[in-house]
């Protein structure tokens, strides 16, 4: 352990601000990507749904048209 | 070598859309294929494919199956003919000017660029920017390569567009010329030819449906 | 069956595009006049002092050059995509690399080659010191075909979009950034009194490497167009 | 002429082959990042220059390391694209370029908040920062073009162009800023070059290093699942997978 107690950990010798910004910016990006990736799937499935919802349409029209 | 051309089993899925699939036909020199589809059927999509502009999903396509040759891709460019939609015709050049560019791009010398464009009814707007001629002059200007090229297989998409009857007539005399020295032709047209070739062949792509 | 040779497509492509651009002149025109528009805002901007100008007269008349060629770069294939010219290009016989290359040397003679003249005049209005002068001009020689290659690439890639313009200062201007910094590298060795001739020669290999590359580049991408 | 465009690779093997790889990548990432996180933060000695605002290093030198790999990367994907008309190849590439991008970002940003303290101003012109940003600018091209075209796999063979004329210009990039650099006297503190590194320090920047590889693994396998499904979507396959996701999520069903 490179510090004595928490408070110094959370100082970092005097670079807390600096430290701990650079580390909450690089992990905040990192968990906007993972989050985008679930939400790319999420939009997938809504995608798919709304194609098999015009498919029925399209399926009634023909046979109202038959 | 009378086969030009042989198709087997063509896919074509665009947007996610099946356009055709397990499309097959052969091509015989004198043939006429006649390509049908409603709007956005991939009659389009079909003939680009042919010349290699589009990729398609699956299929082969062959050039002159029946030669020993190995037929590399250059070959079969100088024996193909392919119009789209757009003329390729230059707005800011004149009607004389794009005649000659077009045939020195094809590789053709010797041509009268002057009785040619008689040829097509454009007599007395050769001097003329492109750009001023309505759509159907601008389509016969394009068309004059037909006069010259030596492709045996024209391949044509919408020839017919923008022309008048006469225009319409005059193409399919030079059509009836070109199959009777033993060439072929795949076009899309949405009128019904007033021409009746001797060897007709129609294809219908019914698109979309799956 | 008598195909044009190589050579004799390479000439018909290059004829037609300057017949073309010749019928436009102010398609030459009006970048010319941008750039000269943009030198000439700078001492507006900063005071017309000769020392400021001078130390920044080679990096305004490169800045300005860049953005003069983003400016015409979309009408590059714009016009020839969409009469369809472009994709009978892509179905003749020959290389589709080398009729791009016809295309990116009518490019530069019309485009760069001007700029080579009117850098004089650039220089000039901008205070750059008479000894920087041969400089500025070699490095437009040999710096503006990797201009125009590079263009004509960003310009392929973009045609059939028809939103291009921002797009493509996008893509381009970082590719620009070696070109920029060795160009106003060597006119500032030149100034200072050193030796500029390492760096013209690097822009000289720069220029040979991309333009032997580019056309392979602008040709795959004509194809990813014309799709 | 003739061809055959047949798959080589089938999309539907590939797709459960990363998903069966995803949890394991992924939970050994999260548990790399950690041990590598906690052991750079709190059990690494202080450096005797910099003190403690050297422990960025654990996120700065990881990131920019991939970032420059995952371009590679991205234009060998398109290489491979090209040459092999591989279509998996074309779309892996709208997998990497998001992970690249993000990944460049961090670099350039801890980079600039470690200058902060060291140089006393937020940005520096120093060659490394420099080059950093120029290949974020070479990312937004990839990307935006890839976005600009409405059918993906026009957008992707076409970014995929863009990835190889960048990456042969990437070398040139980077020495011409180093030259610039030199030039101009610019930041001669050479924060980012540093001595050969104790094994105190070293040791956890590896951990670091492999796990940052793996979470961009783990990234893209995520990423190019997607892509997979959004390119097949009319495959029964697909459909398949896709309904079954649907039931289990009744909630999505009725929004849409």
């Amino acid at each position: 352990m490179a510090f004595e107690s928490w408070q110094a950990f959370i100082e970092m010798g005097g670079y807390g601000f600096y430290v701990w910004l650079a580390f909450g910016i690089s992990f905040a990006a990192i968990a906007v990507l993972v989050i985008n990736g679930f939400g790319a799937r999420v939009k997938l499935q809504r995608e798919f749904i709304k194609q098999q919802q015009r498919q029925q349409r399209l399926a009634q029209r023909k046979k109202e048209v038959s | 070598m009378s086969t030009l051309l042989t198709v087997k089993q063509l896919v074509s899925q665009r947007a996610g859309r099946t356009l055709f699939a397990d499309l097959s036909f052969d091509l015989q020199r004198g043939d006429v294929l006649h390509i049908e589809g409603v709007n956005g059927a991939g009659k389009s999509t079909l003939l680009r494919a042919l010349v290699g502009l589009v990729q398609l999903q699956a299929g082969d396509i062959r050039y002159f199956p029946e030669s020993a040759l190995p037929t590399d891709a250059n070959d079969w460019r100088q024996q193909v003919l392919f119009l789209g939609h757009k003329p390729g015709v230059k707005a800011e050049l004149t009607a004389l000017e794009n005649v000659s560019l077009q045939a020195q791009l094809s590789g053709v010398e010797s041509i009268e660029p002057w009785q040619l464009l008689a040829t097509v009814g454009l007599l007395g707007l050769e001097d003329l920017p492109a750009g001023q001629l309505s759509a159907g002059q601008q389509r016969r200007i394009a068309l004059t390569r037909l006069w010259y090229s030596q492709a045996p297989l024209w391949i044509l998409d919408e020839p017919f567009t923008a022309l008048d009857t006469d225009g319409i007539e005059l193409l399919q005399q030079r059509f009836a010329e070109h199959t009777a020295a033993g060439g072929a032709i795949i076009l899309t047209s949405h009128q019904p030819l007033t021409w009746q070739p001797t060897r007709l062949q129609r294809l219908r792509i019914t698109g979309g449906d799956e | 069956m008598n195909s044009a040779s190589n050579w004799q497509a390479f000439r018909a492509v290059m004829r037609r595009d300057l017949m073309v651009v010749m019928r436009r002149r102010s398609d030459i025109l009006n970048p010319l006049l941008f750039i000269l528009m943009v030198v000439s805002l700078f001492p507006l901007a900063v005071g017309p002092g000769p020392d400021i100008l001078g130390r920044i007269a080679a990096g305004v008349i490169w800045v300005a050059a860049l953005l003069s060629a983003l400016l015409g770069s979309e009408r590059l294939f714009r016009d020839d995509f969409l009469d369809g010219s472009l994709e009978q290009l892509t179905l003749l016989p020959q290389p589709l690399a080398l009729l791009a290359a016809a295309k990116v040397v009518v490019h530069w003679l019309l485009s760069g080659l001007p700029l080579v003249i009117l850098a004089p005049l650039c220089a000039l209005l901008l205070k750059l010191p008479l000894q920087a002068w041969p400089t500025l001009v070699a490095t437009l020689v040999v710096g503006t075909p990797i201009l125009s290659a590079v263009t004509a690439i960003g310009a392929a890639l973009t045609v059939s979009l028809g939103r291009g313009g921002a797009l493509l200062s996008l893509l381009l201007l970082p590719l620009f950034i070696p070109l920029l910094i060795f160009a106003s590298g060597a006119v500032e060795a030149s100034l200072v009194g050193t030796a500029a001739w390492p760096q013209v020669l690097l822009l000289g290999g720069l220029s040979l490497l991309t333009l032997l590359l580019a056309p392979f580049a602008v040709a795959a991408a004509i194809r990813v167009s014309v799709n | 002429m003739w061809r055959w465009l047949h798959p080589y690779a089938k999309p539907e093997t590939v797709y459960h082959l990363l998903g069966r790889w995803l949890p394991w990548v992924a939970g050994t990432a999260t548990l790399m990042l950690a041990a590598g996180m906690v052991w750079g933060l709190a059990f690494a000695p202080a450096d005797y220059q910099q003190g403690d605002s050297y422990r960025i290093i654990f996120v700065h030198v990881p990131t920019a390391m991939l970032s420059m790999s995952l371009y590679v990367g991205l234009a060998l994907s398109a290489l491979i694209g090209r040459v092999w008309q591989l279509k998996m190849a074309d779309w892996a590439l709208s997998a990497i370029a998001p992970v690249g991008l993000t990944f460049t970002f961090i670099s350039l940003v801890t980079g600039a908040i470690w200058g902060k303290p060291m140089w006393g101003t937020w940005w520096e012109w120093d060659a490394r920062l420099t080059s950093q940003l120029i290949l974020l600018f070479l990312y937004i091209g990839v990307l935006a073009l890839y976005h600009a075209f409405s059918d993906n796999r026009s957008g992707a063979k076409a970014a995929g162009i863009l990835a190889m004329v960048g990456v042969i210009n990437i070398p040139i990039i980077r020495y011409s800023v180093e030259w610039w650099n030199t030039l101009h006297q610019g930041s001669t503190l050479t924060v980012f070059e540093r001595p050969p590194m104790a094994n105190s320090m070293l040791v956890p920047l590896l951990v670091s290093i492999l796990g940052f590889s793996l979470l961009a693994a783990s990234l893209i396998f995520q990423r190019m699942r997607n892509e997979i499904l959004r390119q097949e979507l009319r495959r029964p396959w697909v459909k398949q997978e896709l309904a079954e996701l649907a039931t289990q999520q009744p909630a999505m069903k009725e929004q849409s």
